[in-house]
């Protein structure tokens, strides 16, 4: 897949550079099965965006197919509207990004009211990304997005390394990863994915700390914690110091994670982290993940994507393989 | 409501687009400043001035994000013409890009600047601030306008594009600050001086953010509907990862976050918060 | 620094790419202070090779002129001739580099004769990097190099993800790492750094314990937990599956790291982790390093090191400043 | 000691050399094969056959290492010229360099073929293996030895560099898996055939490692001192990291590794441990 053709350039087809947009996608090729399940939920293929980088999904409609997604994550919603961190709130480091966004969204309400009759258009499930900064208010975010219609599954972030009383302290002690996921099963019949953070000693305690509570499935990883300086102004390159850190850059990080929870619990997990490529993905899947979410490629490449769920299809058609789960873990040791 | 935003999705997919672009042609223009034309015909139909394009400065992951670029000019058949500073890593290798090679880029996007017609308007440029307010003197031209095209710099070698501008008909009235050419002075200085004379109906203005925030403050006292190009570190340019975010004030005074790709990049002068 | 000039071309000057050999280095520049010092040793400058990626300095003598170092840092030390890790043992990730070497060294005899009489005429101090797969050799290895004629202080390599018995537990339990130090420390006159791994949920506690067990200095990062599949063949790119991950990848993670012990500790700290230039170097002296070490960034153009003395100086010159000292920990908040 | 080491010093800063040598030419041989060829007369006058230059493939952080590439033979007025074919990302990059870039390479690096005078020897070439090996033929037949060059592929659009073979003088057998050209079937079983008739005094090869170890078994069993290019992923090209070792069996048959960047990249074929 990443050999040069006729012409001296290398193919970009499932880089991150230039995939031009291509609005009129073939369906699955037949013969091929792309589809996997995560927590009871049935995904067509197991692409998803990663919540914060794709928005409430209109923003990428020029450039995505929102139902021809394995499932639609959207953004961290909060009870309240956030109002995020000062700006600069980016910047890049060497094959990577530093955010600080500080969860900015505009509530539950608004989301439930503005957002969410445009999401339910479409058949992928909708994975709502939750956090709280109290156990009652993860509670709370549950319930009441259980009765509105539309949402499919809950992502609770208990990682957020930038809002300081929330995320992350619930994501590194695993008594209280475990609570607020207790707390979240307890309000809801939706499935509930909980995503963790890397930035521990060994996520492996944490993995199934939730898992006892009740998760039923796991996604990870979310960013690592990381800082830059800009040197001519000899400030923070961001306003709050401290950022997560994405993109290609933590990729082996991710692996690493997402191979060991493989190994220590039997619930699905969402793999994520650097993944740019559909051949990226298929490391994820290869070391133990169900399903793959795609981030920071997403903003580097608004068509990321599409070309992955491609990718992945040229590769099960390439390696005569029938069905994508026959990939899952299948890693050699 | 569902149906609303369709017909906006709709109408994003026709405009919004991601493509290879060809270099017809780059050259450097100063020091480290370089004049960039792009066969990109199916955005230049639809470009509007103070819209940007966002481009991927490298072929592998590192630089990693796309750089946000003004489109300065649209050329004819199609050109797309930008005109940067090398700053880092990405310009630096767009700086490296000749003819024939391919540019993958994303636009146009963003909020342009507010035309009229038939009016007397200012325009307002410090440094590369030149690059949209070229594009809009040559459409406020167009639309009947007449036009004071404020310019400073550093020197008179920092003074791009002043035959293009000339010859377009504008009023160019120019600002250095070391008096190489025209006024000694901020430009905003120069200005000044012709607000106490001249009523303008419009002003727009690019630069340094802190000439902006004195230009802002001249348009309030006289009080000239003003509108000012902002930058800020961008990701996705669309909308979705709120990383871009800038300062604004609304009426009742209240500070909140706004993007600066889909807000912006260009701000009614009123409601930006130059303080924060 | 970064401009490019009349040419449409990057200026390579402290970055990682093509810098020509010049064999012929100017001194400091008169009226500008670069020396600094830590733990009791005065350095000609702060800039170090990391250890374990300059071998025992011959390997370099044709691009860096090591009396022109701060300190000669070699490669990690054991008791016993370790053979390290099967190969594959280095894949190439999104600008970084896993590595499982597994501490291959000839063991300390063999080091004190035939590897030490060449490193001793240098001028600049020589750190010994140890590392042990118990305390008693941990131990052992201090007094024995303590009596040997060069050693100027150690470097206790205390992160080491390589070795499953050895430097992983010590690392990341901080009652461990504070063991091991105090059996260093009992062992040696000679000043003491105690490296860090950052593979824990919160290094400001083990560097806590180790500078309260008596480390005299601290380094930091070690590599980054990573893990790489190829797909083709669906194996893990290493041979030991899993392996640490150095280069520009990880340079957020370790500044990060850096400014918070810096915050935490008063001993100086030697700051590493993806430096590639002096603009880098810079970032981690103003998060409060005393001295960077330059690892991966010497595996990828040889001159490194050279390079980025020269470009501290420039920076100074070009900036009016007279001493290096005056860039250290001021970061402005 | 430390005397002898400061000779070893002296010695290798006047051969190993770290700079930026000028493209005369690159040009496509085969499918994803390209033909290069650097200007670098100060490494061109030293190299040797078997040693390899580690490359940069990349103005950026991505890829981040060097790429080690042999040396396939050395032009006129210092030119260097490698074979390589087109594997990821940074030999894609290397591909779309053109006459008159530049390109940062290290080198000679590594420990090359033991050279012999006026004697019959083999070399094996299996693929890409033909790259050091072509470099050898023309040294070795300008030191008077006689040349059987065994040169398998796949198929012939594979035999890459068979005219510059021929025009140099070596006696040339060709297998391809398909019988497209010459011998129907593996180049080791080619040789083998002449192993039962004809006397070589020394062997060489270079290709996929099962054959290597096929060509090491032959070697072995006819008793002919016999050498062998490896490859293995490498980080510094300078014996620093040790990264990039093989593992190898000393005569008592205990198993250790070794470099392949300073100890190799060739080795006498009975050390190599083949099943490891
Ligand atoms: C909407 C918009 C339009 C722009 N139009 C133009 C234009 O027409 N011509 C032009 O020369 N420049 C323009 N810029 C600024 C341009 O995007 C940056 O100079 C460029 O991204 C720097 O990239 P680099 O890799 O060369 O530098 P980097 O190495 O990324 O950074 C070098 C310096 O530039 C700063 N910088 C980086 N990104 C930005 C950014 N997005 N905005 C402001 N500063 C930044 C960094 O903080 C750093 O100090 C525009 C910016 C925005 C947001
Ligand atoms: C001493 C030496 C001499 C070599 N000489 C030549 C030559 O003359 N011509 C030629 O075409 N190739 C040669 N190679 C192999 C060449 O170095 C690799 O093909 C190249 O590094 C791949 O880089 P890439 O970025 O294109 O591929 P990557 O994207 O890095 O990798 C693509 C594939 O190549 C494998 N690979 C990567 N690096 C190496 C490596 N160092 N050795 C073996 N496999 C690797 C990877 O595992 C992967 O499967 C040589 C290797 C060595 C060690
Ligand atoms: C700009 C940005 C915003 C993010 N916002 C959120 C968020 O709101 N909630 C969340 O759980 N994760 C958030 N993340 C983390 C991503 O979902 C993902 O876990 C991480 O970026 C790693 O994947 P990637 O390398 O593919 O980007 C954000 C990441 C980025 C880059
Ligand atoms: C190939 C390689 C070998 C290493 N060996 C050691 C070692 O033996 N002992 C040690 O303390 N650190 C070792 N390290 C870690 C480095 O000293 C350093 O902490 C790390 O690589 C981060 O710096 P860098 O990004 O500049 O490489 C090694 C790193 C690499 C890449
Ligand atoms: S750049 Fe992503 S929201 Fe503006
Ligand atoms: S590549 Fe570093 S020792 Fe061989």
């Amino acid at each position: 897949m990443e050999q040069a053709g006729n012409r001296p350039a290398v193919n970009l087809k499932g880089q991150a550079g230039g995939v031009p947009f291509n609005p009129h996608h073939q369906e699955t090729a037949p013969g091929v099965n792309l589809a996997v399940e995560i927590a009871g939920l049935r995904l067509a293929n197991p692409v998803l965006p990663a919540s914060g980088t794709f928005g409430f999904g209109a923003e990428y409609a020029p450039f995505v197919e929102l139902n021809r997604l394995g499932a639609i994550v959207v953004k961290t919603i909060t009870l309240h509207p956030t109002p995020g961190n000062p700006p600069p709130r980016l910047t890049e480091t060497y094959s990577g990004l530093l955010n600080s966004i500080g969860l900015q969204n505009p509530g539950l309400e608004v989301f439930i009211r503005e957002k969410l009759p445009y999401l339910r258009q479409f058949t992928p499930p909708l994975i709502v990304n939750i956090a709280g900064r109290t156990i009652g208010e993860y509670a709370e975010l549950a319930a009441r997005l259980s009765e509105a219609a539309g949402v499919d599954a809950l992502e609770v972030n208990i990682s957020c390394p930038n809002v300081r009383e929330g995320g992350i302290v619930f994501g590194t002690v695993p008594a209280m990863a475990a609570r607020v996921t207790a707390a979240v099963k307890g309000n809801t019949p939706l499935p509930v994915i909980v995503k963790l953070t890397p930035n521990v000693t060994d996520i492996t305690v944490v993995a199934r700390a939730v898992v006892e509570a009740g998760a039923d499935a796991l996604s990870l990883i979310n960013t690592l914690q990381g800082m830059a300086i800009d040197i001519d102004t000899r400030r923070p390159a961001l306003a709050s110091v401290v950022g997560g850190l994405s993109g290609p850059a933590v990729k082996p990080v991710a692996l690493y994670n997402v191979w060991r929870v493989a190994r220590t619990v039997k619930v699905p997990l969402i793999g994520m982290g650097g993944i740019m490529t559909a051949r990226d993905a298929i490391e994820f899947l290869l070391a133990g993940a169900t399903a793959v979410a795609v981030g920071t490629a997403s903003l580097v490449n608004p068509g990321a994507l599409m070309a992955i769920i491609a990718g992945l299809e040229d590769y099960l058609l390439d390696q005569g393989l029938a069905d994508i789960r026959d990939l899952i873990g299948a890693l050699e040791i | 409501m569902s149906n609303k935003i369709k017909i906006f999705v709709q109408r994003v997919k026709v405009l919004i687009q991601n493509l290879e672009a060809e270099v017809l042609a780059s050259c450097r223009v100063g020091a480290d400043v370089y004049l960039l034309r792009l066969q990109a015909p199916t955005i230049a139909e639809i470009a509007r001035p103070g819209q940007f394009v966002h481009v991927r400065c490298s072929e592998t992951l590192d630089p990693l994000l796309r750089r946000p670029l003004s489109i300065h000019d649209i050329g004819d058949g199609g050109g797309l013409v930008f005109l940067y500073q090398v700053r880092g890593r990405g310009t630096a290798w767009l700086a490296r890009q000749q003819a024939g090679s391919r540019i993958d880029i994303l636009g146009p996007l963003g909020r342009g600047f507010t035309l009229t017609t038939n009016k007397r308007i200012a325009l307002v440029a410090g440094g590369l601030g030149i690059v949209p307010l070229l594009f809009i003197a040559r459409q406020a031209l167009e639309n009947g306008n007449q036009v004071d095209f404020f310019y400073g710099a550093r020197d008179r070698e920092r003074l791009y594009q002043r035959e293009t501008l000339q010859a377009m008909g504008v009023n160019l009235l120019l600002a250095t600050d070391d008096g190489s050419a025209g006024f000694r002075g901020p430009v905003t200085k120069l200005w000044e001086q012709y607000l106490k004379e001249r009523r303008y109906e419009r002003a727009y203005a690019c630069g340094p953010r802190e000439e902006l925030a004195e230009f802002a403050h001249l348009a309030a006292r006289y009080d000239i509907p003003a509108e000012v190009s902002l930058e800020e570190r961008m990701a996705c340019g669309l909308g979705a990862c709120r990383g871009c975010v800038t300062t604004l004030r609304d009426t009742t005074g209240n500070r909140y976050y706004e993007n600066v790709c889909t807000g912006g990049p260009v701000f009614d002068a009123a409601a930006v918060e130059w303080e924060g």
